[in-house]
C-alpha cells in the first residue's frame, strides 16, 4: 500500500503555499507534480553530461546517448512493447498522433471512413479533421451515453469494411471514463481498421501491456507521467511505423544526404528529426522508473480510493451534478453546481489554495454533449489525500455560500 | 462627468477598504449581481469576446461623444470586473478611453486577473473596450 | 571585456574530469554548455509552479503562463522582432524549419524554384525535398568557393521571378562561413522570393536584428544558445505567419471544435498544438538574458580573438588543412590532417579529455563540395580559453604521433 | 582451432600487460596497421557497413564450415577493432559465431566503443558478422 506521507516528501512543490494556504493540487489530468528524482536527473544532466547525442565520439556525447537510449529501453518494457524501435520520442502526446494522422495522408481516399469517440480531446480531433480535408475520409462518431459510457454496441454498428482507422482515448480526460479498448481493439481489427489509441489519461493510473493489448498506435505524454515537459512517447507496431512516411526532416532522420537524393534512417530515427530533447528523454525513464518503485497495482488501489471517497463526499453537496459515472473511471470528477459557473467556483477554490481545473478541458464535444458550458475538474494523484479531499469538500461549500 | 482617473481612484479607495481577498471577491460578486443587464439583442455571438472561460457580451454606443458601454458575462465573478470597468470606461470621451491605463486593478489587489492565461478574459475585455472607442474615435476625427 | 575566469564558474560541466583530464569542450556547435542560472530555473519550476498554462485559473497555472509568455517577449526583444505573435515556439530549428516547409505545400506548383545554399545542414535541406517531391518544385543550389564562401554572384544569377522561397544559414555549422544575408535577402525580395534564415548557428554568437534585417523566418535552438534541449523559435512575419496553414492539430491551436467545424486559434498559439515545452519555453528566456548580461558585443569579440589564436596555433601543425576560410567566420575550426581519418584524431582527443565532433556535421554536401569524408570540428564558446587551445594543439601532435 | 572463448582470454590476458588506455590504443593502431588487406573486389558499397562514422567494408566466405571473414575500414583505430573481432570470430563455426558474446571488448577497457552511439559501429560491426553467419548456418542446415 502508499505510504503517502513518505512519497509526498519526493514532490517538493506539495509544500507550496498559496494566499496563506497549504497547496492543494487536483489538477494532476493536467500536468502531473514532479518528483525530486526527475528533477535531480535533469539537473545532473546539464551539470554533467549535456552533449548532443547519436554522432559524437566523446565521452559526453557517448553518455549522454547510453541515458537516452537506455530510457528507451525503460520506456519498452514499461510497456512491453516488441522492439525499442516502436518507441517513438516524441514531444508529447499531441505530436504522437500528427505523426500518425500525417503519414496516413498517403494511405486513406475519399470514403473511407474513420472513427472517433464523442469523448476524445481535441488533440485527437483536429489532427483527424485536418487528414480528412486532404483526403477526403469521413469522420464518423462513436458515442457515449449519459453516464460518459462509450456505447460498445453503436460502436460495432457503424465499423465496418469501409472503417480504415479508429481513435480512441484509453481514458478520457474530461470525465475518467475508461474504454474498453480490448474489445474497441478487437471490433476494429475484424474489420482490418488500425487503431491508435491516446493514453495521455492512462499511462499514469494503469499498467499498460501493448502487446498485450495488441494495439497498433499508442500515445502518450510525459508531463502526465511525473516527467518533464516536451517529451511524449509515440509507440506503434514496427511494421507500421516502416509502413508510414517520416513526418519531419532534418538531422537524425537521414541515412544519407545529396541533393540529388536522400535514404532515411530507420527506426526510431525516421521519426526524429533534429536533436531531441534529450534531457526531456532521459528524464521520463527516471519518471517511469519512479513510478515502478511505487507500483502501478498500488497506485491505482490507492487513486480508487480517492475517487470513491470524494465522490461520497461531493455527491452530499446539494445540486452538485457529477458528470461521467461510469463504474470504470480513474481519479477524476467533473462536476458543476448548480446556477454556479466552473469559473467562478474554480477561482474561490483557487484564493483557498485549491488548484482544480475549469472549463471545457479540451473536449468542446463532451461539454455540447452534456449542454453545458465546461465543469469543474479535480483529478487526483496518488500523492493526494482524504484530508485533502475534505478540505475541499469544506471549500467548495464556503465558495457556493459566496456565490449564491 | 468624473475623469477616469478620478474614477479609478476612488475605486483604490474603496477597495483599500478590505482587510483581505475574501472582503474583496464579496464585494465583486455583489457587484456582478447589481450589473445593469445588457439588451438582450446585443448578446449575440457576434459580441462575444473570445478567450475568455466564462462569456463576456460587450456593446457600445456613442452618446454626445461619450462611449456608453453595456455587457454581461454567465460566470458573476466576471461580471463584477466588468462593472469595475464599465464604472471607469463608460460615458466617457473615447481619446480619454484609449489614454486609460489598467493599473487600478494591481491596486485593488485583483492583480490575478491581469495575467496573461487565456482563461482570464480581462485584458481581452479591456482590448475590447478599446477597440469600441478606436471605433468611435474615428467617427469623430 | 569577458572575464572568462568568472564565467566559467558558471558552467558546473566544465568542472568535469574525462579519463582523468579537465574536460576541453571544444563541440559548442553542436549543443553549448547550460549555466548554473538555467539549470536553477529549470528545478525551480519544477519545484515551485509546475503547471499546465493558458487554460487554468489557479495560481500555478498563472504563474507558468506567466513566465512562459514572459519569455516570449525576452525573446521577442532579443532579436527584436515586431510582435511577440510572430514568436512561435518549437521544439528546435529542425521543427520550426518544418513548420514552414509543410505550409508552403500550399502554395508552390511545379516548376516554381526554390534556392538552397550548399553549406546548409540537413536540416535545411530534408524537409524542403519533402516540400518539391510534394509540389513538383524544383531545387537550385546556391554555390560556394573553395573557401567556403557563398558566390554571391553565381546566387543573383539563378535567383529569378520563378524564385519562390530562399533557404540561406546565417552561419554554416560545419565551416564556420558567416553568409552575407543581407544581400541574399534583398536580391531575393527584389526577385519576390519569401527568405528564411538559418539561424541556429548565428544566434549564439551575433546580434541578431530581425526588424533590420528585413527577414521573413528566421529559426534558431535553444540547447545552442545555452539553453535547454527540446526547445527552439521559429520567427515569421506576422502576415505570413496569418497566411501559412497551421502545422499540427490539437488543443491549444484551436478556438473552437466541433466535429463538424474547427477554427484556428490566433497566432501564436496557431502553431503551438498540444502542452507545450513549458519549462524549457521558461529556461530558454533565462538563457537569453544570461547572454544578454555577458553582452554579445563582448562574446563576438572574445570569440574572434579563439577564432584568430586558435587558426594560427593549428597552421603550425604539418598537413594540417582547414576547411571554411571565409574572413567572416564564427568561432568553428573545420579541419584535416593528411592521412588521417577524423574519427582517429577525434577518438584520441577524447581519450585527452578533448571534446570535438568528427564527421560530416549534417552537412553531407559540404563534405562531397571538398571530396573529404568529413573533417575535425572544433567551435568554441565564451567559456573556452588559449590554454584549452593550447592543450588541443598539444594532443593533435601527440595524436598524429600515434596515429602516423 | 582455438575456440572463441580462448580466444578472447587471450586477448583479455595480452590487454591485461598495459598499463593505460595510450598503450591499447597504440596497440590497437598497430593491430590496425596490420590487418590483413581486403581483396578490393569486395570493397564494395554493398559491403560497406551503415551506421559508422568511419567507413566499413565486410566479406565473407565459408570454407570448410568456417566463416572467413575479412575487412577493411579507413580509420586506423576502427581498422583495429577489426582485426581483434577477426581474430576473434574468422574461421570459426557459425553456430559458434553467433554464440559468442562481445563481453571482452569491456573487459580490455573499450567500452566506449560498444556505446549506441552511431559514430561508433562496433555493434553494427558484429551485427553484420553475425549476419553472415546466420547466412551460412542456414546453407549449412
Ligand atoms: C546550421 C544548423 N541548422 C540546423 C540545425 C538543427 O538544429 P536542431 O538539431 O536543434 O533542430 C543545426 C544544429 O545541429 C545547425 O547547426
Ligand atoms: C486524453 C488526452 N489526449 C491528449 C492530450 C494532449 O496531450 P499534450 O498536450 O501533452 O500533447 C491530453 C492532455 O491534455 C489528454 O488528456
Amino acid at each position: 500500500m502508499i505510504d503517502v506521507k513518505k512519497i509526498r516528501d519526493d514532490f517538493p512543490i506539495l509544500k507550496r503555499k498559496i494566499n496563506g494556504n497549504q497547496l492543494i493540487y487536483f489538477d494532476n489530468a493536467a500536468t502531473s507534480q514532479t518528483p525530486q528524482v526527475v528533477i535531480d536527473k535533469i539537473s545532473n544532466y546539464y551539470s554533467n553530461y549535456n552533449s548532443n547525442i547519436h554522432r559524437g565520439v566523446h565521452m559526453l556525447s557517448q553518455e549522454a546517448t547510453e541515458s537516452y537510449e537506455k530510457s528507451r529501453r525503460i520506456i519498452q518494457n514499461q510497456f512491453n512493447a516488441k522492439s525499442s524501435n516502436e518507441i517513438i520520442f516524441t514531444s508529447g502526446t499531441t505530436h504522437g498522433i500528427n505523426i500518425v494522422a500525417s503519414g496516413y495522408s498517403n494511405f486513406l481516399k475519399k470514403g473511407d471512413e474513420i472513427i472517433l469517440s464523442e469523448m476524445e480531446h481535441h488533440s485527437n480531433i483536429v489532427p483527424w479533421q485536418m487528414l480528412c480535408e486532404k483526403t477526403g475520409a469521413i469522420i464518423r462518431i462513436a458515442k457515449m451515453d449519459e453516464n460518459g459510457v462509450l456505447i460498445l454496441d453503436y460502436f460495432k454498428s457503424i465499423c465496418s469494411n469501409k472503417t480504415k482507422l479508429v481513435l480512441v482515448s484509453h481514458v478520457s480526460n474530461a470525465l475518467g471514463t475508461i474504454n474498453p479498448i480490448e474489445s474497441i481493439i478487437s471490433i476494429a481489427h475484424s474489420n482490418n481498421a488500425v487503431v491508435l489509441i491516446d493514453g495521455a489519461q492512462a499511462a499514469p493510473h494503469i499498467k499498460i501491456d501493448l502487446q498485450k493489448l495488441d494495439v497498433d498506435f499508442y500515445v502518450v505524454s510525459g508531463h502526465k507521467l511525473m516527467g518533464p515537459t516536451g517529451i511524449g512517447v509515440l509507440y506503434g507496431k514496427e511494421s507500421l511505423l516502416d509502413m508510414l512516411p517520416p513526418y519531419q526532416g532534418g538531422g537524425e532522420m537521414i541515412e544519407e544526404v545529396t541533393f540529388s537524393k536522400t535514404t532515411y534512417a530507420k527506426l526510431p530515427h525516421k521519426f526524429e528529426a533534429g536533436t531531441p530533447n534529450i534531457s526531456g528523454g532521459i528524464a521520463l525513464g527516471t519518471a517511469i522508473s519512479y513510478l515502478n518503485e511505487i507500483g502501478f497495482d498500488s497506485i491505482s488501489k490507492y487513486e480508487k480510493s480517492l475517487l470513491d471517497y470524494s465522490t461520497f463526499k461531493l455527491l452530499e453537496i446539494d445540486g452538485l451534478k457529477i458528470y461521467g459515472e461510469s463504474n470504470q473511471k480513474t481519479a477524476v470528477i467533473s462536476f458543476n453546481i448548480e446556477s454556479i459557473h466552473p469559473y467562478d467556483l474554480g477561482t474561490i477554490l483557487d484564493k483557498l489554495g485549491i488548484a482544480v481545473r475549469t472549463g471545457h478541458h479540451c473536449a468542446q464535444p463532451i461539454m455540447d454533449h452534456f449542454n453545458i458550458p465546461g465543469t469543474i475538474r479535480a483529478s487526483f494523484s496518488f500523492y493526494n489525500t482524504k484530508e485533502e479531499i475534505d478540505i475541499m469538500v469544506e471549500a467548495i461549500k464556503r465558495a457556493k455560500l459566496m456565490l449564491a | 462627468m468624473k475623469s477616469i482617473a478620478t474614477i479609478q481612484k476612488e475605486i483604490i479607495d474603496e477597495f483599500s477598504l478590505f482587510d483581505d481577498w475574501m472582503q474583496r471577491y464579496e464585494y465583486m460578486i455583489d457587484l456582478g449581481k447589481s450589473l445593469p443587464i445588457i439588451d438582450q439583442k446585443h448578446k449575440t455571438d457576434s459580441n462575444i469576446i473570445k478567450g475568455c472561460q466564462s462569456k463576456v457580451w460587450v456593446y457600445a454606443e456613442l452618446k454626445k461623444n461619450q462611449v456608453i458601454y453595456t455587457a454581461d458575462s454567465d460566470a458573476i465573478i466576471t461580471k463584477g470586473i466588468i462593472a469595475l470597468l464599465l464604472r471607469v470606461y463608460s460615458k466617457q470621451h473615447p481619446s480619454d478611453i484609449l489614454k486609460a491605463d489598467t493599473s487600478f486593478i494591481d491596486k485593488i489587489g485583483l492583480k490575478e486577473h491581469l495575467s496573461p492565461t487565456r482563461a482570464n478574459g480581462l485584458l481581452s475585455m479591456v482590448k475590447q473596450l478599446k477597440m469600441y472607442a478606436i471605433a468611435y474615435q474615428t467617427q469623430l476625427n
